[in-house]
């Protein structure tokens, strides 16, 4: 039997108002186990808690309930003074009788008898209660950023920044992601490469971070602090140590009708290319798919003009295994198809496009080297209609759109309109829009600017019909305002498509047992509180993975992210929560119910041998919770049927004792 | 003050089975509408005044009798809310209620076209008459 | 001899009913079963309960004691009470000498109190088995399904019930419905034990013999590789064991009720894994350890300790009920026993 | 009446010994009487011969007897597989219970069972029974033959048969059936509309007959666990007798629940209950509610499935809206 | 107060993140609900197995009711969805098997619901009065 001291709190008049305390501690010194009870005026207080250490040594308390305030308050408060006291801080259970109970009610008798009762079930608990020791784990000092648009690059500069070693895993020869395909951005109207590009050379020059581009992550086992994770290094056919990036291998490649998707296929490059001129890592890559050497065998240019000899026609994919401590995503979005919006006409007509390829049409890197010209002929635009909310907001196709808003279009419709009515000031620009959105710093400024300094057209109504006719688009569109049908003969109609996450998101979700809503976002742990956090402890959020952003946002998340690593990584040791399921292997079944339930994928199983009562051995399959992992809901200890899976700390049977005290 | 129908408009709603309140006001069914121009009231419209209550008004209203039953509205609405459906269900109102067909049968030699398809015929029948 | 017309059992039954409690069994939707007398009730046509008859003097679950816990003071309270006269009517030959099987259990010394203050308050009431089942095999026991013991043994016919009393007891009781019964010769009665003898010959398994198993024979069977092949499918339930009328193995658990306990005692079964589970564990570790005390309790070690009495009765409770149909009469054919061993 | 013969299963098993495809076959072995056969595993031919039975009794579910059988040795097993029989065997798969690789499933047609408890509760003195067709001839010791329908000595459970269709097997004799419109929730529905004074008395008397002998649970396919909840002290709630009422609800409400979504409606459950409670109607309940709740679902139907009860979706009925959904009220 | 009025004993499972707080943030405004509720503080509202609920009804508990997060708001992502599974499934079989539905109830309370906490218990409470003692799921030996 347990020695259990019982600490009455006054909380000044708070408590002793309503209870009379001195007989809730009269009463606890007849409850079996109770060999110390007292009450005093502030529990909580230096002198409290010397009282509390004082009773623990002089009656060797080994179990100790405190009624007071809320545990949400004071629990860790009592659970130091245990330790202090040499026991076991989880030796401690907190009895509510000041907002569960002397708060709520009004008569002493009432509130003195709850009271009392509520004490009762502290006691009955806390006779169950085990010393707890949190499990500790290590931690690998380096980070992995999945993704290497604008969120992975912040995040690993941020990180790096911080002295942890970064790598990142960017699937496309280069990294840069959607950002370096922008014009200019908004707000500001500043240019997106003169922001990114400098990042980009900062990451390619931290000695801290290395970039695995042209790269996936294939697998991942382990947990916080020790993911095991392999990378697939795709066969780029050029050593990346070697080349130089001179340029000389693209030149001389006779395959240079290779759809360019850095400009969205609105022009070509070779089969052996370096996406855009500030490429990091900027190396060459073989196009395999397109490669005459590689196809057929046949020609081996670029190999005989590459002075470096990086040319390596017979490069494999590599796979590479490799520990980090956390993990960050930031796998990034993309426009969605386009192609099953028949009314819009995105299929038929090439001078139907959407806000990206305007982008690639208006930098001077892209097709038409900065000039507005409509895709079909070369020719000026002279009317140009946006059709905002394409696919976002779309609840009833599913097949084609998405329930939720993209949250960027609005902006970037606005910096359109905008950058085309100042550079082509004959242009007549319409923008068809069903609500403008505009909550950000400087935004809606923005956005009037575009209607009162540049005279863009706003319209209330949405496009309903767009259709090709002797090389002018006819636009056929409501007006709500004006309460009539708008037809307009346009040059060019440019779709805001709504964003999608990147498909690589949902595999990886799953290797990382992260999980993500229906749209194939990732959840994070709890909107408010933890919002760059995955709930599965060690991995963590950047970018628009988690939800449509705007480049601010990214940018500020891929920091929160960072900063959130950085507070990992510098730990050399986990510290789990105590309380964590457990498994008792001789009664678990092995049946993998635990794990269905599981929202940390802290279960696994084994086949372990047994030595059974008769003297055979027998071997199961049965349940391991990973400690560090596990955050101690409970879910599995309903789901287990044979009871096998308990939660430390809050164990079956102290429940049930508590529920017994509380129905005496 | 419009003239409000409850009745009417839970009828109404019972009968398309639309629910109005998805309705986000984009337009692009009066966008998309080719009788846009032929209607006094428009398909977004529909969807506006049979939310609130201004059934009477569409009731009267010859928009009733203009709208093709083409259902481009209803594919091309991202809300799913079916405007032709209430516009088809107001029409079915007044045919019930006034016991009035759009048309008679006697009426319709007059109204023949050589080219008009037997099938469209028969349709016309149906949506107009009782 | 008395005898009362069958149309008057109600009579007889409300005239037992005014000086004790009386049970008989009744037909209900799960078989018929033993349930305390009241106005319209009417006896089962049945030749046996679902249940036997030995829940009066060895219920299921008995309170021994109570423990009143007042903060840290316990007090003991004896819930004991002196049980109240009962008779027990339409017990067969079987049940009845599974009386004498838990007699010997329970009222060697230490005497069972709670068991003895039961069994001293019954009246037994039994009857000849007019209609045996294919089951019964009472007669591998030495029970003669004509000639049941008990207080009062009854015949039925079809249209009269006739008693004859066997104990003192019993005659007192007779007497006391001497009003309600009439005086009856033997000829009916012994033409209704010829008729039975005659039906028992029937029974399929009239020949089973107990012969080879009995007092010492422990290490006959103890190590018959047949135990394995017998136990194999047994679900380790407890049918057999809560249906058998000489099962008599007990638990004794305390209930924490809250404000003090309960001590009870509750049928245990050896087919349980959790069986006389000490500190070290089950002592029997296997289903087929555990398969094999049943039959060997019941055939051997029971006998052992008893004159040579077993605790089978032949009911055939248990041919009825085992989910798998593994039963005393298939370990019986099985080890030796057989009619030609 | 079974639409395959004795023979066709002991050739089908002879053949599968002899060609080495299996080392054992779990089958029924003869009993005293033609009603009481018992699942038994055969280790040779000359034991098959002897003692391998098949006939309508042939009803014990037979997929439970293979985590204990198949744990035992290297063997490969041979198991015949009744369509009821072959949801358990999915459903274990789908928990791990035992390795596949060591069992060799042959589906058997089945056109429902008798039950021979059931049976001797209609006719006293049963000697041997017969079935030709779709009559059955009992001969009793002293009333004569009697002659009966098939369909009226049909055992409960098979009255509601939920399938024919059988979900697995490495080897089919015979036909295939389908999966049928049982009406199996019939009853069910008939207590949801009584009142809850009239469903509280009808549990009360039905359950008040248990005397815990365990045989619900033991015999369960889906009451696997190395150690029940009920048998083991630590779980606070053990208890080997119900001293009380509400002890014989908490075991059959936390046994159905804990089979909820797993069970496969094959009603051992009832059939072997010595006291005639209808178990299978507690898992029914579980199983029309969840598929009313959360859509259809057949335990067993297939290996690996997750069962509605370890799922969610973000628009699952209240607790408050699923209790008055359980009543057809909506 | 009346001597023989009647007090249902009520037992509130309340989940650490949400209903545990909504609960002392009732305290914290001083808002009233009877001492009939006794809260049991538990990580989630999928901790709590229905064998304690079944546990509290023998040991004398009038009504059970289980206070989670809302639905989407769990501290663990989707504790509550499974709790919500579990527990529409077991009080239909509870109501199946003829104990009043009344007695059973599950209420998503937020941290921020002190009001909503005692308007809850209140309501609650008084629901369970109404039905007076539990009868259907007691436990005789339980009684004093």
């Amino acid at each position: 039997m347990k020695r259990i001291g019982v600490f009455v709190c006054h909380c000044g008049t708070n408590i002793a108002g309503t209870v009379d305390v001195k007989a809730v501690a009269e009463a606890m010194k007849h409850e079996p186990g109770v060999v110390f009870s007292t009450d005093y005026q502030y529990m909580c207080s230096q002198a409290g808690q010397e009282m509390i250490k004082a009773a623990v040594k002089e009656h060797r308390l080994d179990g100790i309930v405190v009624c007071s305030c809320s545990p949400r308050m004071h629990e860790a408060t009592f659970r130091k003074t245990a330790a202090a006291a040499g026991l076991n801080s989880y030796m401690v259970e907190i009895a509510n009788i000041r907002e569960q109970c002397s708060w709520v009610h009004k008569e002493m008798p009432i509130g003195t008898e709850k009271a009392i009762i509520l004490a009762k079930a502290a006691v009955a608990k806390v006779s169950l209660n085990a010393p707890l020791t949190p499990g500790e784990s290590p931690v690998t000092k380096r980070a992995l950023v999945i993704g290497g648009g604008i969120a992975g690059i912040q995040t690993a500069l941020d990180i790096a920044d911080a002295g942890f070693p970064v790598d990142i895993v960017e699937t496309k020869p280069t990294i840069g992601g959607k950002m370096a395909q922008l014009d200019k951005t908004f707000p500001t109207l500043d240019c997106a490469a003169c922001i990114l590009t400098p990042k980009m050379v900062d990451v390619a020059q931290n000695e801290k971070i290395r970039i695995f581009s042209y790269s996936e992550v294939t697998d991942v086992k382990g947990f916080v602090g020790n993911f095991d994770v392999t990378i697939k290094r795709k066969a780029r056919y050029v050593n990346e140590t070697l080349c130089t990036g001179c340029g000389a291998c693209t030149e001389k490649c006779p395959m240079k009708k290779v759809p360019n998707e850095f400009n969205l296929g609105m022009d070509n490059r070779h089969a052996v290319y370096i996406p855009f001129a500030q490429a990091v890592p900027k190396v060459a890559t073989i196009d395999p798919n397109h490669c005459l050497m590689l196809k057929s065998g046949k020609c081996g240019l670029c190999s005989k003009v590459c002075g470096a000899g990086a040319i390596d026609y017979k490069a494999k994919d590599e796979f590479l295994e490799e520990r980090y401590g956390a993990i960050v995503v930031a796998t990034g979005f993309n426009p969605i198809s386009m192609e099953k919006f028949d009314e819009f006409a995105y299929a038929q007509s090439k001078d139907v496009i959407t806000s990206l390829e305007l982008e690639r049409l208006m930098n001077a890197a892209g097709p038409t080297g900065g000039t507005l010209l409509r895709p079909s002929d070369h020719q000026h635009p002279h009317t140009i209609v946006f059709v905002q909310c394409v696919g976002s907001r779309c609840e009833a196709c599913a097949e084609k759109g998405k329930e939720y808003c993209s949250k960027i279009c609005c902006m970037y419709t606005a910096k359109h309109a905008m950058l085309i009515r100042d550079k082509y000031p004959d242009t007549d620009v319409y923008v068809f829009y069903i609500d403008v959105r505009t909550p950000g710093k400087n935004f809606d400024e923005f956005y009037r600017r575009a209607v009162e300094e540049y005279g863009v057209h706003y319209i209330k109504g949405m496009v309903g019909k767009v259709t090709p006719e002797n090389g002018v688009l006819k636009v056929q569109g409501s007006d709500l305002i004006d309460n009539r049908q708008l037809h307009i003969d346009a040059d060019l109609v440019v779709l805001a498509a709504a964003i999608e996450p990147d498909k690589s998101a949902r595999p990886l979700a799953t290797m990382l047992t992260a999980s993500m809503d229906t749209n194939d976002f990732f959840t994070e742990a709890h909107p408010k509180l933890r919002p760059v956090e995955s709930p599965t402890a060690g991995v963590f959020l950047s970018g628009t993975c988690q939800g449509p952003k705007d480049i601010p946002e990214t940018v500020s998340q891929a920091g929160a992210a960072a900063s959130k690593v950085i507070g990992l990584l510098c730990k050399d040791k986990l510290l789990g929560n105590p309380c964590v399921a457990h498994s008792d292997e001789m009664m678990c079944n092995g049946c993998s119910t635990c794990e269905k339930v599981c929202p940390y994928g802290a279960i696994t199983y084994e086949d372990k041998e047994f030595r059974m009562p008769d003297r055979t051995t027998k071997v199961r399959r049965v349940a391991k919770v990973n400690e560090a992992v596990c955050q101690g809901c409970g879910a599995c200890t309903v789901a287990c049927m044979s009871g096998a899976m308990d939660l430390k700390g809050f164990m079956n049977k102290q429940i049930m004792a508590e529920v017994d005290a509380i129905c005496k | 003050m419009s003239q409000k129908n409850d009745r009417a408009k839970e009828q109404i709603l019972k009968m398309s089975g639309v629910n109005p309140l998805k309705c986000m006001r984009c337009g692009k069914c009066s966008g998309t509408c080719p009788s846009y121009d032929e209607m006094e009231y428009h398909p977004h419209q529909f969807v506006y005044m049979v939310e609130t209550g201004e059934i009477d008004k569409l009731m009267q209203s010859p928009s009733i009798y203009k709208c093709l039953s083409c259902f481009a509205c209803v594919d091309r609405c991202p809300r799913g809310v079916e405007p032709a459906k209430l516009v088809e269900a107001v029409r079915l109102t007044v045919i019930r209620q006034k016991g009035m067909n759009h048309m008679t049968a006697d009426s319709i030699p007059a109204l023949l076209d050589d080219d008009l398809p037997q099938q469209a015929i028969v349709s016309a029948m149906r949506k107009y008459s009782k | 001899m008395r005898k009362i017309s069958l149309s008057k059992l109600p009579e007889l039954f409300s005239a037992i009913a005014k000086t004790s409690a009386l049970y008989l069994p009744v037909d209900t939707k799960a078989g018929a079963k033993f349930e305390a007398w009241a106005v319209g009730k009417t006896l089962s046509n049945a030749l046996n309960t679902v249940r036997s008859a030995k829940d009066f003097f060895f219920p299921q679950t008995e309170n021994l004691m109570d423990f009143k816990v007042e903060g840290k003071n316990i007090e003991l309270i004896d819930t004991r009470k002196e049980c109240e006269d009962f008779v027990l009517f339409g017990v067969r030959a079987c049940d009845v000498k599974s009386f004498e099987v838990l007699d010997r259990v329970f009222l060697a010394e230490p005497q069972d109190t709670y068991y003895k203050n039961r069994r001293e308050h019954a009246l037994i009431i039994s009857t000849a088995c007019n209609k045996p089942q294919e089951t019964c095999f009472c007669g591998t026991f030495g029970i003669d399904a004509a000639e049941p013991s008990g207080d009062i043994v009854t015949y039925r016919t079809d249209d009269e019930l006739f008693f004859d009393a066997k104990t003192e007891k019993g005659k007192k009781l007779l007497d006391a419905l001497s009003s309600i019964t009439e005086e009856a010769d033997e000829k009916a009665v012994d033409q209704q034990k010829a008729l039975i003898r005659e039906r028992l010959q029937k029974l399929p398994l009239k020949d089973l013999k107990t012969e080879g198993f009995g007092s010492g024979k422990t290490a006959e069977f103890f190590d018959d590789p047949q135990w394995k092949e017998l136990s194999s499918a047994c679900l380790g339930c407890g049918t057999c064991t809560f249906v058998c009328p000489t099962c008599q193995c007990y638990d004794i658990k305390d209930f924490d009720t809250g404000h003090g306990i309960k001590r009870f005692r509750c049928w245990d079964s050896c087919m349980y894994s959790d069986f006389t589970k000490m500190s070290a564990g089950q002592p029997r570790l296997t289903q087929l350890e555990r398969f094999r005390q049943r039959f060997m309790h019941k055939l051997v070690y029971y006998p052992t300790n008893n004159d040579g009495l077993f605790s089978c009765v032949g009911c055939g409770r248990c041919l009825a009920k085992c989910p798998i149909n593994m039963n005393i009469v298939k370990v019986m054919k099985a080890l030796g026993g057989r009619e030609d061993a | 009446m079974q639409e395959v013969t004795r023979d066709a299963l002991l050739n089908k098993a002879l053949e599968l010994l002899k060609n080495g495809t299996v080392d054992r076959v779990l089958g029924y072995r003869v009993g005293e009487f033609s009603y009481d056969v018992t699942p038994a595993v055969f280790e040779n031919e000359d034991a098959l011969k002897k003692d391998f039975c098949w006939n309508s009794f042939c009803g014990a579910n037979f997929s439970k007897y293979l985590i204990s059988e198949t744990a035992k040795t290297e063997k490969k097993l041979l198991v015949f597989l009744k369509p009821c029989d072959s949801y358990s065997f999915n459903q274990l798969l789908t928990e791990h219970r035992f390795d596949r690789e060591k069992v060799y499933a042959v589906g058997v047609p089945c056109g429902g069972m008798l039950s021979g408890k059931d049976l001797r509760e209609k006719v006293e003195s049963v000697s041997d029974v017969s079935v030709n067709g779709d009559k059955v001839t009992v001969k009793t010791l002293f009333d004569g033959d009697l002659e009966f329908d098939f369909e009226t000595l049909l055992s409960d459970r098979c009255k509601n048969c939920k399938s024919k269709k059988h979900v697995a097997y490495d080897e089919l004799l015979g036909e295939d059936g389908e999966v049928l419109d049982s009406h199996r929730f019939d009853e069910v529905e008939r207590l949801e509309q009584m009142t809850p004074d009239e469903r509280f008395a009808f549990w009360q008397g039905e359950l008040s007959r248990c005397i815990r002998c365990n045989a619900c649970r033991d015999v369960c396919p889906a009451c696997t666990c190395e150690k029940c909840v009920f048998d083991n002290p630590n779980s606070g709630v053990q208890n080997k007798a119900a001293a009380d009422s509400f002890e014989e609800k908490m075991f059959h409400i936390i046994r159905a629940f804990h089979v909820a979504g797993r069970c496969t409606d094959c009603g051992e459950c009832s059939r072997v209950c010595p006291q005639h409670i209808p178990l299978h109607l507690l898992n029914r309940k579980f199983i029309k509610d969840i598929n009313s709740f959360y859509g259809d679902y057949q335990a067993g139907a297939e290996v690996g499935s997750r069962a509605p009860i370890v799922n969610y979706t973000t628009d699952d009925p209240e607790p408050s809206e699923a209790v008055e959904r359980g009543h057809g009220n909506a | 107060m009346q001597v023989n009025e009647y007090k249902p004993l009520i037992v509130a499972f309340c989940c650490n993140w949400c209903s545990y707080a909504g609960a002392d943030l009732a305290g914290n405004n001083r808002l009233n609900y009877p001492a009939d509720v006794k809260i049991i503080r538990v990580p989630c509202s999928c901790r709590v197995n229905p064998m304690f609920i079944l546990r509290a009804f023998q040991r004398g508990a009038d009504g059970v009711i289980l206070c989670g997060c809302h639905p989407g708001d769990c501290h663990y992502t989707s504790g509550n969805y499974y709790t919500r599974r579990r527990m529409a499934l077991l009080f239909s079989m509870l109501d199946y098997l003829g104990i009043e539905k009344e007695r059973t109830r599950v209420e998503w309370v937020s941290a921020a619901e002190g009001a909503k906490f005692a308007a809850t218990m209140n309501d609650f409470v008084e629901t369970v009065a109404a039905l007076g003692e539990n009868k259907r799921l007691e436990d005789l030996r339980c009684k004093k």
